[in-house]
């Protein structure tokens, strides 16, 4: 398959005009010793006819979501995405530009943009929210590099935050210079983290890695009397029934955004979700769209703050993400007009009822019992099982269902469920039986 | 060539945004009724007030995004020579692929036997990557290039760290794109700029001054930023593998060189690829891309975790990396974008491959050719796949300048080219036509150039008016950054 | 309300056409090499010169195809009165699930058992048009409403063939649309009108001279063209039966009385269904739709071969009907467009769509009570879900058209409404909103035809001269039949 | 699901507005006699997700050729559609638009219908085609009414024609007052038709149900010695090989016009192909596109002729088509511009190979012979096999197979094989070997 347009007369022409021989000439600034020699080391060519065959024949090898019942969550679920999100996010008009540099003729993704961070700040009870970071991930690791200053340097996690958002936050720290100090959780949340001066934010993931919901009021009231910036990993999808950040008083939220309409994708590409305070707009990441006027007053969105970024600010900058996420954003913010309000309380009232009803169900199997009995969780829960936790998934897979992912805790008996509106009590008791045949 | 925007003015409606059409209890969503026991939790955690989310129906949403991407300019709309980041046809064939279920519909962490499609696809591209390169190994977890960037300055330090201590400086030439110092800062380096030289080329007498045993190691686009190809690169590779740096390949502009030399036979030791540039994902308006790294055996145990292994049990994620640096972001990177540049990787082949530079070089020539009276290149020397000129020649009398422009391009149908960048280039127009453009696209696109380059001179006004062909014209970028509005 | 067409200008490439971008040797297609040996068929059967058709490049087709969309209105650029048309949203769902594989790609003649989703999908979308229209089976292969037409009235034909031989005439209203008559031509029938008296309705003494025992049939739309419900429907039955004709239902407005009342239970024996517009589907530009044909019980024979069966081994197509009046094309229907229709139904579902027509009914009157002064109903009664206003009011001095305040609208922001039929209204202007446009939007438009009336005698040169924000302006159609140019 | 927006108040405002205290009253002109007493005998209404649900599920009791390896054509053919095709028909200003009564808003519409007509006379050799009709066999009953006339009543039909056109000519016929005469072949092709001066036309289809290559010169040229009209029954995608109807003789060439660009759909949406002379433009049916100029002289295009259609000829119509194939119709162009000439002439070279290969390998199989051996055939031949064709068709299904129609011809003992670009010679060989297998 080729898709440069160019007939053997225009090669000819075009080389002509530039006086060379061949194509070859375009390269001869290249020293002959760093030139490939034959020919790289990769298949021929093939149509598109084949390149379909095969595609769908790999694709083939994988067992998804549509043929194994998903309960698997820790950060990417099983949300319904309906038909208008992808009929319009994927518009060629969006799908094939780039970065608004330009923005007399990119008023279509400025404004999508702008209206996502709009709805972003609804969620969240914030004021600012840029135009979307890498991952949910990511962009904890930014928000704790907009928090740390001159003489606080320190960082406290919480034992309940996503592992994977640690071990990156422990990547990000190596270059950084900080090392994020963990605290533990008491039966599955809270903790008591040591405060010092030197503290520059404390980060709580509530609904927590385990589901579980976090005292965050208390541990964010603690965090500000010590002058220390709080930071909340939240669940775009949990704000229609749980108070959200800007209440609890997080000063930075941060999250992951695939539910908000994009497809799981074996993991990405995702949506890094952050919202802050007013006072932290020019220590945010990333892009930020403003409303402006043009020369004859009518109202239109730039990129801005601009003095901020990579391109401007070169080493100075505190962020280096250049391309984002726009398309899942411009999905997100599709996904969040359907749903509105009503919809946001009425998809949570969902999954806290079906999450409910799942651990009483599998609750009744003999050997299951929740890790954290007493513990209050939202749509996810933990098991503990009377075998270690894979082999029980494995099993399960066999019988076409994806109970959830493996926790190192307990040893690896414990079993993380999650549960979306997409779950039906058929599948949840189908779920519960099979768990008493494997573990019988 | 009639003149107009190629994209659609406001329309009946202004810009009102969704919030403007909320109507209280008018919805578009809908579930199946709950079919289990109602369950909360406790008062105390709960919402007060409903989100402020917009209250509207489907027909409304349809019509709101439609109407806002007919407004938007995109590859699919018409030329978009933006310099740097190759702005080239998207094959639709990918997006078919890219939505597989077996792609489309994977959870991040579920067990490898159940997607053993989606880890071959990931290890065969791997081998591509590494072929195409000449590294040992890659990573295909970073999400961006300037994450690239970062990984691969995180593995430079951890290398470092194991052989005899930690360094301070990255060298990078002050043509260098904002992602390059940015990273390095982050990686906890100090940036250290070499500067150009006449011929638009690394200075390497200066940068040989700059060598010692505090150089961790250099950063490099190569053909640079301004398309040029840095002819002394194996000396500079001398000069700094000679004090125990290493080099670090920025992979922005690998379209230039597809099958004709590769990174690692050039002496890099770390290479960064943008997927999403060089094997064609549409950028989505600005993301999201992909940002694989691949590096030298030497560097293999530093590489992230986890990564994807061929084993006799089948494909594999292997987390057990005892010298990574770790991980760059929460699952296994941008897949979807992966499966996109599989697909262009595989389609076209080594011979295909090689064909993509040939052209996009062949057409960035004659491009400039056409145009370099009177926009002629910064440097003297022949670029590659991309071009830098000045419009420095129409400041003259009327004080046109490189903005003006770009905006006039957007009247006579065109997305500008990149302006103001490279820095090292004054009233820099940067081109890069990519290889899917045709010959009479660009000839339409030199003859709009030149049309401006005569009315900057007979009607400066023109341009400093323009555009006035969109739905807004020029904006008030000042005003936006005063007056904070940054939601509705 | 700013003021401009909701579509893209021509923008900067006029209107040239692929064939303008073709170059010799230049190529979109790929195709795997030929893996067997070649083999032709004699020169004697072989095309000399190839085809003309263009010679371009994948970029050059989806830039051409996506700038020719953009020119172009639809549903979802914005509201869409067209009267008679019922240009509803069309639920983006119904697009996901006709793509499915097991929909989309199935062969029309594969063996019933490998496609009994696809048979039990046509079985119960026939179920569920019977239930609707009050019908004991349906047909649903006309792959529109006219074939329907011509199937009903086959079905006829058939039916007096063997009941008492042929008879000659059909009866119509004058208001009916155009493709009735046309039909029962085609049908082999006469056509014969029955004039409307001052409500609009069926003069059903003029009704009762025609009836005698040549005729054949009625055919009937109801609501009718007016949008007027017909009152004396039992007795316009009882007319028709009583000299041994048969009722023909034009389900063109069925989108009016959904759950309210059935044709079958108002006396219609045969009932065609435009599934394209009460059940929305896309209407394409003008095409495909779906036109299923319900008969009562005693014409059941007549129907179409083949039709679906539910056995003990499943669904079967069964062709073995001798009484059937034959296949009206060459496979099962627009199955596409059924897969959609059987989506929206069973979407809504009972409530559902008895809301769908009191929405209908509700934002056509509302529309009508908006403008009624100065665009006053044609007749007094109050429409179902379209009405008929006149333009008259307007020639006065200045001589304005219906047609210019149709072209006025475009500027306006909005598609025109149906203008000029039906035929026995007087300069007409025939409104159908549906049920999915919001009160807003209505009040709009309703602003928008307000202030062309204003503007027909401040300005009517204005209205003359609309559209001018469109990619073209009033165009030609006299010319356009004087000097054919069919072809590039 | 429900797609009306009006909320509650929007519902009470407007009646009030229009003085009516319940929707109700908006129906009371409906005799109370005819009204439905209780509610429809349907199911109650879900939501998108759960049909979704229950429409995959269906879909998915259907074997699509994406699983069975398709040899199945007779009018329908599992040609490749590029991803470009849809990506772009399917774009929503073209699906969600109408008949382009409106020129200005609909210029889109207009110029792929105008170009659509352009390719199809290039593919025909003939002056004029229209902007579709339903489906080939449809086409045909339009080409044979556009025939006949006042002394030429007559319609001469090959018996290679395909038998389900020949059964909607007949219900056509049934209302316009004639019988379809057939006369038969010899040896697959040819045959005698007897010509009288009352024959309006004679219909051949080339190649014919059997995949064989007609003898059109010779046919047409006796007809038009009889001043008769002569109709091809043509395959689109064999003209990049075979010569087009203009160049046979054919005064009017008819088509099905799936295969370019159009999913097999199990029968639908399709489109009709009819292309004529010059001097018949005003006999042909459909709609027709015209260049013209606007106001201010700049190129533009509209409906043209219309007043050969019934929503002004009215009774005197020839025809009564009116909602058409349109979108199908911008799929074929898209995909006939993505072909060009030298794809639909190696496309046409890959097929006649293919079939020819796959001919010859099945013949190899003990007892099956090509049902007529020495006819010249395109893409598709008949088989004779030892045992009822339906038997071996179901038996090679249950090999993942779908081998071919069963034809009535040698009392059910004939298969129709149709082969496409799509077949490579690893399936071909497997339908031989699988053929083997099940008559041994
Ligand atoms: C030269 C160069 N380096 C690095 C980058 C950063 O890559 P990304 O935008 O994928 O983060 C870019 C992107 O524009 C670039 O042009
Ligand atoms: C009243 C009426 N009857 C019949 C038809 C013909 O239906 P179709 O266009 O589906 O053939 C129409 C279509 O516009 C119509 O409005």
């Amino acid at each position: 398959m080729r898709f440069a347009p160019h007939t053997d007369d225009d090669v000819s022409e075009m080389l002509a005009a530039l006086g060379l021989s061949g194509l070859d000439d375009l390269f001869d600034q290249i020293p002959t010793d760093v030139r490939v020699g034959g020919r790289l080391d990769l298949p021929d060519g093939i149509s598109e006819m084949e390149l379909v065959a095969q595609m769908t024949a790999l694709a083939g090898h994988d067992r998804s979501t549509d043929d194994l019942v998903c309960f698997a969550g820790a950060g990417a679920y099983d949300h319904y995405v309906p038909s208008l999100v992808w009929a319009l996010a994927g518009r060629s008009e969006f799908q094939t530009s780039y970065t608004p540099y330009q923005p007399e003729l990119s008023q279509g993704v400025l404004q999508v943009l702008f209206e996502f961070q709009s709805m972003i700040c609804e969620l969240t009870a914030l004021e600012v929210s840029n135009a979307s970071l890498y991952d949910g991930a990511t962009a904890l690791a930014e928000a704790v590099t907009m928090s740390r200053g001159a003489g606080r340097g320190r960082v406290l996690v919480s034992a309940g935050v996503d592992p994977r958002y640690v071990e990156t936050l422990r990547t990000y720290g190596r270059g950084a210079g900080y090392e994020p100090q963990l605290f533990d959780l008491q039966d599955g949340r809270g903790g008591a983290p040591v405060f010092t001066p030197d503290v520059a934010a404390i980060v709580v993931q509530h609904p927590n890695r385990l589901g579980i919901l976090e005292p965050v009021r208390e541990l964010f009231g603690e965090a500000r009397d010590w002058g220390a910036r709080t930071i909340q990993v939240f669940d775009p999808l949990s704000l229609g029934v749980l108070s959200p950040p800007g209440e609890l008083g997080a000063d930075i939220a941060v999250g992951e955004g695939q539910s908000l309409g994009n497809h799981l994708n074996f993991g990405g590409p995702y949506l890094g979700l952050i919202a802050a305070r007013l006072d932290d707009v020019r220590r945010m990441p990333g892009r930020i769209v403003g409303e402006t006027l043009d020369v004859d007053g009518t109202t239109g969105y730039v990129l801005t703050l601009q003095a901020r970024e990579q391109h401007i600010r070169r080493e100075k900058a505190n962020s280096n993400v250049c391309t984002n996420q726009t398309l899942m954003a411009i999905a997100a913010t599709v996904y969040m007009s359907w749903l509105g309000p009503q919809g946001l309380a009425e998809l949570g009232r969902q999954c806290a009822s079906k999450a409910a009803y799942a651990a009483q169900r599998l609750c009744e199997v003999d050997g299951v019992e929740l890790l954290h009995p007493d513990a209050p969780f939202f749509k996810e829960f933990a098991l503990r099982l009377p075998r270690p936790a894979e082999d029980v998934r494995d099993e399960l897979v066999e019988r076409g269902i994806l109970a959830g992912v493996p926790l190192e805790d307990a040893d690896g008996h414990a079993l993380l469920v999650a549960l979306t509106e997409r779950r039906t009590r058929r599948q949840i008791d189908a779920l519960a039986s099979a768990m008493g045949e494997v573990l019988s | 060539m009639s003149i107009g925007a190629p994209i659609r003015t406001q329309g009946p409606e202004g810009p009102t945004t969704l919030k403007d059409r909320s109507r209280p209890g008018r919805r578009a969503f809908g579930f199946a009724a709950l079919d289990v026991p109602e369950a909360l939790p406790d008062e105390g955690f709960r919402r007060r007030a409903p989100a402020g989310l917009p209250e509207v129906a489907e027909v409304d949403i349809v019509r709101h995004f439609t109407r806002l991407s007919q407004m938007n300019y995109g590859v699919d709309t018409g030329m978009y020579p933006l310099g740097s980041c190759t702005m080239k046809h998207n094959p639709k064939v990918a997006e078919t692929v890219a939505a597989l279920p077996g792609f489309q519909r994977l959870h991040p962490l579920q067990p490898d036997h159940t997607a053993q499609g989606a880890l071959e696809m990931m290890w065969g591209l791997e081998q591509a990557m590494c072929e195409i390169t000449g590294m040992a190994r890659a990573t295909l977890q970073p999400p961006a290039g300037a994450c690239g960037e970062m990984t691969g300055l995180l593995i430079m330090r951890a290398y470092h760290a194991q052989h005899g201590g930690s360094r301070t400086k990255v060298i990078i030439p002050d043509s260098a794109h904002g992602t390059n110092p940015a990273s390095v800062r982050l990686a906890g380096f100090e940036a250290v700029p070499v500067p150009s030289d006449a011929r638009g080329l690394v200075d390497v007498e200066a940068l040989e001054k700059l060598c010692d045993d505090q150089v961790a190691g250099l950063m490099l686009t190569n053909p640079n930023t301004l398309g040029l190809f840095e002819t002394d690169i194996v000396r500079i590779a001398e000069l700094i593998h000679g004090v125990g740096g290493l080099l670090y390949y920025d992979g922005a502009n690998l379209n230039a060189i597809l099958g004709r030399c590769r990174p690692g036979d050039m002496g890099f030791d770390i290479v960064h690829i943008n997927t999403h540039k060089t094997f064609a994902t549409p950028h989505g308006g600005g993301g999201p891309g992909a940002g694989p790294v691949g590096v030298v055996e030497r560097l293999v145990p530093y590489l992230p975790a986890p990564t994807v292994e061929r084993t006799t049990e089948g494909f594999v994620l292997e987390h057990d990396r005892p010298h990574s640096i770790g991980r760059l972001q929460g699952f296994n990177g941008n897949f979807g974008v992966l499966v996109r540049a599989y697909a262009y990787v595989f389609a076209h082949g080594a011979d295909g491959l090689k064909a993509v530079s040939e052209r996009a070089a062949l057409n960035a020539n004659y491009l400039l050719r056409l145009i370099a009276e009177p926009f002629p290149a910064a440097y003297p020397g022949r670029p590659l796949h991309e071009f830098v000129t000045t419009a420095r020649g129409l400041r003259g009398a009327h004080d046109v300048r490189a903005m003006d422009v770009a905006k006039r391009l957007i009247d006579l149908g065109f997305h500008p080219c990149t302006v103001y960048f490279p820095l090292v280039v004054e009233e820099a127009l940067m081109m890069e036509p990519t290889e899917t453009e045709t010959k009479e696209t660009l000839e339409a696109f030199a003859a709009a150039m030149l049309q401006v380059a005569r009315e900057a001179v007979t009607d400066p006004q023109l341009l400093r008016d323009a555009p006035v062909t969109t739905p807004v014209r020029r904006l008030d970028e000042a005003r936006a950054a005063r007056h904070l509005t940054l939601h509705w």
